[in-house]
């Protein structure tokens, strides 16, 4: 069976070296797609992020790859979206100044309380057969000052710091998934959380 | 003292016991070869292979001590080329003061063949010590160095992690030791009972003063060793039916084997295939023709009658001229390396003639009492 | 060695000795213009090497086996370079009961095969001898010396892993081995710091950034049969067996050419002229290391072993720096010999050999002029003389010890 | 909870790795690749890149040396820092393969350039580096480029503790590469919600732990000394592996 192609969207914000080689050494065939066509042709989409989001929902507009995502998330294929990525899925976010999100997920960007920042490795508690993958002893590195707050029990794994108990870490319902800590950047355990996650999304 | 009736072994080996018609174990062991079914018996050693836990992280299949002689070189060859697998060669080397420039272009030739091969080598100067306390103790140089033979490639085996062991003959079917006898002819775990291992045989060697970090390469591993890293020693002269010094000398030549070229009276070796890496073993098997009446001329007339290719008259004539052939250039250089006169060394050899068969004569000439082929 | 470090068109000389900051281990000058290296060798002259030695002793004492059942310690040798000296510290002044290993390299000469037998005999230790198969060996020459210009990979592979694995294998955790290369060169530690041995140097220095993986690519014929035997052995199994490897450099005053002179007198080592050297005693053991192989170390680095050699003797202060310079005229663009019977071994044409040599000439230092015709950039004017320094090595012996000259794969070596 | 994080200091200088000891004194080391790999293995918590000769040789980021380190398929976090001009050079940076970026004489020569990089990249992917010593007992910031101590600038200060810049790097420069000499006195002039990194110095577990137990310590960084002893890093963690640090 020939390899999946996964898309790593390239919209100017985002740290795509090092999430293409991790991908690319689990076996998938990877490229950087900005215009829609390439978008639209991948296999799988991950939506990358480093930065403010303001910022980056303005390049997803200028270069119209928000249509493009809107048109990929409605056609069922999969999408991940990680760290800002993740939190350009929602509605709205506070970051700097209030901007829309592609509202794939109904809930809101706002700072971690104390305008403290989640920078570090931290735990995941893991929920649903994910809790079977990993024990909760498992580490993952998280480097982010706003959070996603939503009421959804697609939630299937937390975090906690000081200033705020069990806010989403992993989020998955149908073809959406996204996660605010950056699984390329933490070793063994974020490979194994990758190459879970897309076996299951891809159903390999 | 009694000749088994088919051959020309007599009954004075250690360990070895005739069948009630005056058969020896070997010519007994032989008469069954006829109706061996040899596919059957290959079938055994592939189900054997295949089903042995491998080390995952290794990718040696198994483990053979070789010396870059005639027996190893064709194994080695056999293992991988036939049974298509990898296996890692063992050797235990003479040290450089005994072992010769044949021996090496030999261990040399197996390397160059393709094979991996682990050398180890023992310490000179405690070896040099060990041989000739062996010879003061029992006239016999090679009580100490077999020891640290046959315990090389057990110790590599639970060092490299590779619990299959490839061995050679089964001494007890081929020449007669009928204790290392297994569960069946092939199990080689009962190698420990050996004539020359006999239990570990390091007493004599403790005493010495030589410490036993010293003695690493002599320490045979222990039976409980050989469970907790689940060893298994397998003979491949069982499954090979052409298995002999013919012709596995002829097998290796074919794949570049130096053999010897000095003739039968120094050495007692017939076609001169044997003991290839150094020259004493000659004149240890000369002082075991005066221990138990027969020596290497007899072990090779005796294979070859078996397999018919020698009547029993020629043997005869053949041990009468030749089975204690062992040159002075030989005894001269054993005698240099252990620092000891020939005179002593005669002198330690006639102490342990055995007198039923033989009389010293005064001048110190050794006169067979038997007749070759008949007996006292 | 990434090409970063060589792209310097014009490299910072050190005033003392013959390097410059072009040296593939990389150097650094301090601003009175001393290299690092000098700056090493400068500590030996105000270090306390009483206390040193006792740091020393302390330290593998703790080693030393307590059930007896066991060897202390293992030392890697080759039975030329520091082999001799190595032992005779382990033995004679640590008081310890090591197991020799050695990987053999198949470059032997009958010299280098007398040395080791006369090691072993001498100082009456067992050892442990890894032959890797030799079609595997040739398959990986065929690939690293066109690849990256090397013929020598497999043997420091060889000679950096197995001690390793043998640690593992026999569960004796410490290694002793003699000079840190990259102290010794270009004074990359300082004493103080007690370097010990490391994977990372391993790949970066010794293999060039290659380790055997790495040799793997989708365009050769490698596979992991043939390269398996080279790898590092598992974290994991570093750690449960607590493997350590010291360097004897950190707590004696290294002098290879003292060290040299008394296992001459004390063990009886033999030494050989070499070509392209004055020094005699190193490199005893291969047809190659100072001949083919320093051909390429030249061709790539644009100096050669000599050139090593007057620096470790201006350091030592035995020569000036303008002797060094007229030495290395002298030897550097000497011929190499014996590559028949390298190309003989590979089963290459001869004279195709120097072909692929020719691709790993660096344009740095090699200028072709008319097709064929090769200058090298970095010829100095200088005349050559003879000098004392070179009677000074006790060359008693010759690489071939009048036997017939080729590779042997295993020798006798004895009387 | 969250852990603190043992990092690893990389100073490269003429494309080399190498050993910086009182910001003066260099030692080669190696390509930064390899030691960079090494470190991963070693299963170090980040890795801090400072190139020293960018700034002055106005070449700005060393963006090869990055991408050539993500292409590696590096999976622990990379910082980078040294010859960060403008906000472009920061956007590059993180494009090349860096998930933040080190700031340290753009703080002096420019802080509101450095202002500008914290509203778009985001205050948690900026490290403040900071060089101080107390010269008459006086804590004083090290202008490395221009070799001279400056009083430490109440504008940089006012950005750390209004969070637009997430933690700081504190150099012990004078100890730098020396055994166990990290003063930590130097930490004390930062408001205790400051997240610091204690860099410079530190030689020995026992400074580690003694460090990791400072509340406003997020991660203590080690340079010169992990390349001693093989698995270093185990041994600077020590037995704050599984508790203070991820195990």
């Amino acid at each position: 069976m020939s390899r999946k192609n996964i898309g790593i969207v390239n919209y100017g914000a985002g740290n795509i070296n090092s999430l293409k080689n991790t991908l690319q050494n689990l076996g998938y065939k990877v490229s950087t797609p900005s215009l829609d066509h390439e978008i639209r042709s991948c296999d799988s989409i991950f939506l990358p992020g480093v930065g403010a989001f303001p910022e980056a929902m303005k390049a997803l507009q200028i270069t119209g790859i928000d249509q493009s995502l809107k048109k990929f998330y409605r056609s069922g294929k999969p999408m991940i979206g990680i760290c800002l990525g993740f939190q350009l899925f929602a509605n709205k976010s506070h970051e700097i100044e209030p901007t829309r999100g592609l509202s794939f997920i109904d809930g809101e960007v706002i700072q971690l309380p104390q305008t403290s920042f989640h920078i570090g490795w931290n735990e995941v508690n893991f929920k649903g057969n994910s809790k079977k993958t990993f024990s909760n002893k498992n580490v993952f590195f998280f480097n982010h000052s706003y959070f996603l707050q939503l009421k959804s029990n697609n939630i299937l794994g937390k975090s906690s710091i000081k200033s705020i108990k069990n806010f989403p870490a992993f989020y998955k319902k149908e073809n959406l998934a996204g996660v605010q800590f950056h699984p390329e950047k933490s070793q063994e355990n974020g490979i194994l959380f990758l190459d879970s996650l897309l076996k299951e999304m891809l159903n390999d | 003292m009694k000749y088994c009736k088919n051959c020309l072994q007599p009954d004075t080996r250690p360990n070895t016991k005739f069948t009630s018609s005056g058969i020896c174990p070997a010519c007994d062991y032989f008469s069954h070869f006829k109706n061996v079914d040899w596919q059957e018996r290959k079938e055994i050693l592939f189900n054997i292979l295949s089903d042995y836990p491998k080390n995952p992280n290794s990718k040696f299949d198994c483990i053979i001590g070789v010396s870059g002689g005639k027996d190893s070189t064709r194994q080695a060859l056999w293992v991988r080329d036939k049974l298509k697998l990898n296996p890692l060669l063992a050797c235990l080397t003479y040290p450089p003061e005994q072992v010769t420039e044949r021996g090496v272009s030999n261990l040399s030739n197996l390397i160059e063949l393709g094979f991996d091969v682990v050398v180890s080598a023992p310490a000179p100067g405690v070896w040099q010590k060990l041989m000739r306390t062996s010879f003061d103790k029992f006239t016999n140089w090679a009580r100490s160095t077999e020891l640290a033979l046959f315990t090389s490639v057990p110790q590599l085996a639970i060092d490299y992690k590779i619990p299959l062991i490839l061995w050679g003959e089964n001494p007890g079917l081929q020449v007669g030791d009928l204790k290392t006898l297994g569960r069946t002819g092939y199990d080689g775990n009962n190698l420990r009972n050996m004539n020359t291992l006999s239990g570990g045989g390091m007493a004599w060697m403790l005493d010495l003063g030589i410490q036993s970090q010293q003695m690493l390469p002599y320490t045979y591993p222990s039976s409980a060793e050989f469970k907790k890293h689940n060893l298994q020693i397998i003979y491949l002269g069982w499954f090979l039916g052409d298995w002999s010094n013919i012709n596995n000398g002829m097998d290796s030549v074919m794949n570049g084997l130096e053999i010897r070229d000095d003739h039968v009276s120094n050495t007692g070796d017939l076609m001169g295939v044997s003991s290839l890496d150094e020259d004493w073993v000659t004149l240890n098997q000369m002082i075991k023709f005066y221990k138990f009446g027969f020596g290497r001329v007899t072990d090779y007339v005796n294979e070859d009658i078996r397999l018919g290719r020698m009547s029993r008259e020629r043997g005869i004539y053949l041990v009468e001229k030749y089975d204690e052939s062992c040159s002075d250039e030989y005894i001269k250089s054993f005698c240099d390396y252990l620092g000891m006169t020939t005179e002593y060394f005669w002198m330690q050899v006639r102490s342990s003639v055995n007198r039923n068969l033989f009389t010293v004569k005064r001048n110190g000439s050794i006169q067979r009492k038997y007749k070759v082929g008949f007996g006292l | 060695m990434i090409e970063g470090i060589n792209k310097l068109g014009n490299p910072e000389s050190c005033k003392i000795c013959l390097y410059d900051t072009n040296h593939p281990l990389g150097l650094t000058i301090n601003s009175d213009g001393v290299c690092s290296g000098c700056q090493f060798h400068e500590e030996k002259d105000n270090l306390d090497w009483v206390k040193k030695l006792d740091t020393l002793k302390t330290l593998t004492a703790r080693y030393k086996s307590k059930s007896k059942k066991n060897y202390d310690c293992i030392i890697p040798i080759s039975g030329a370079n520091d082999s001799y000296f190595i032992v005779h510290v382990v033995k004679n002044i640590l008081g310890m009961n090591p197991l020799l290993v050695t990987y053999n390299k198949y470059f032997n000469t009958p010299l280098g095969i007398r040395n080791l037998a006369n090691l072993r005999i001498k100082f009456d230790c067992d050892i442990l001898i890894q032959n890797v198969n030799p079609l595997s060996v040739k398959k990986i020459v065929r690939n690293t010396l066109p690849n990256f210009g090397s013929i020598y990979w497999h043997c420091i592979a060889g000679q950096t892993v197995f001690p390793v694995q043998t640690a593992i294998h026999k569960q004796i955790p410490l290694i002793i081995w003699g000079a840190h290369q990259g102290n010794e060169q270009v004074g990359m530690f300082k004493h103080e710091h007690e370097v010990e041995m490391t994977r990372r140097y391993r790949k970066d220095h010794d293999l060039m950034g290659f380790e055997a993986d790495d040799l793997i690519s989708t365009f050769n014929n490698l596979d992991e049969s043939d390269i398996w035997q080279y790898r590092y052995p598992d974290d994991s199994d570093l750690k449960k067996v607590g493997v350590r490897g010291i360097y004897l450099g950190n707590y004696i005053r290294w002098d290879p050419k003292a060290q040299h002179e008394l296992m001459i007198n004390k063990y009886d080592y033999e030494t050989s002229k070499f070509s392209r050297t004055f020094d005699a005693y190193d490199h005893t053991d291969c047809y190659n290391f100072m001949n083919l192989h320093d051909k390429l170390k030249l061709y790539k680095h644009g100096y050669s072993k000599v050139l090593d050699h007057a620096t470790r003797e201006i350091r030592h202060k035995r020569i000036s720096r303008q002797q060094g310079l007229s030495i290395v005229k002298k030897y550097q663009l000497q011929p190499s010999h014996y590559e028949n019977l390298f190309s003989e071994w590979l089963g290459i044409d001869e004279q195709a050999l120097q072909f692929v040599l020719n691709q790993h000439r660096s344009s740095l230092f090699w200028q072709e002029d008319i097709p064929g015709n090769w200058i090298f950039k970095k010829e100095s004017n200088l005349k050559h003389r003879s000098f004392e320094i070179e009677k000074t090595f006790n060359k008693n012996s010759d690489l071939n010890r009048k036997s017939n000259i080729g590779y042997i794969t295993v020798g006798k070596g004895y009387p | 909870m969250i852990k603190k994080r043992l990092i690893g200091v990389i100073t490269v200088k003429n494309s080399i790795a190498v050993q910086s000891m009182e910001y003066s004194h260099y030692l080669p080391i190696g390509a930064p690749e390899v030691l960079i790999e090494n470190l991963e293995r070693w299963g170090v918590d980040e890795i801090i890149v400072l190139s020293i000769d960018r700034s002055q040789s106005k070449l700005g980021p060393d963006l090869k040396l990055i991408s050539r380190i993500a292409s590696m398929g590096l999976t622990t976090p990379l910082s980078y820092g040294g010859g960060i001009r403008s906000l472009e050079d920061a956007v590059s940076v993180i494009q090349s393969g860096a998930e933040r970026v080190v700031l340290d004489s753009l703080l002096i020569k420019d802080l509101n350039q450095a202002l500008q990089i914290s509203r778009v990249i985001g205050a948690q992917a900026l490290i403040a580096s900071m060089p101080l010593a107390f010269i008459k007992n006086k804590l004083m910031h090290f202008d490395y480029i221009k070799k001279s101590h400056l009083q430490v600038s109440d504008h940089i200060l006012d950005a750390i503790n209004s969070r637009k810049i997430s933690e700081v790097m504190i150099i012990d420069h004078k100890n730098e590469g020396l055994k166990s000499s990290f003063q930590e006195e130097l930490l004390n002039h930062f408001a205790k919600k400051c997240n610091l990194i204690a860099f410079g110095g530190v030689s020995t577990p026992k400074q580690v732990k003694k460090l990791m137990g400072i509340g406003s310590i997020v991660g203590v960084g080690v340079g010169n000394f992990l390349n001693y002893k093989e698995h270093s890093v185990d041994l600077f963690k020590g037995n704050l592996k599984g508790s203070v640090l991820r195990s």
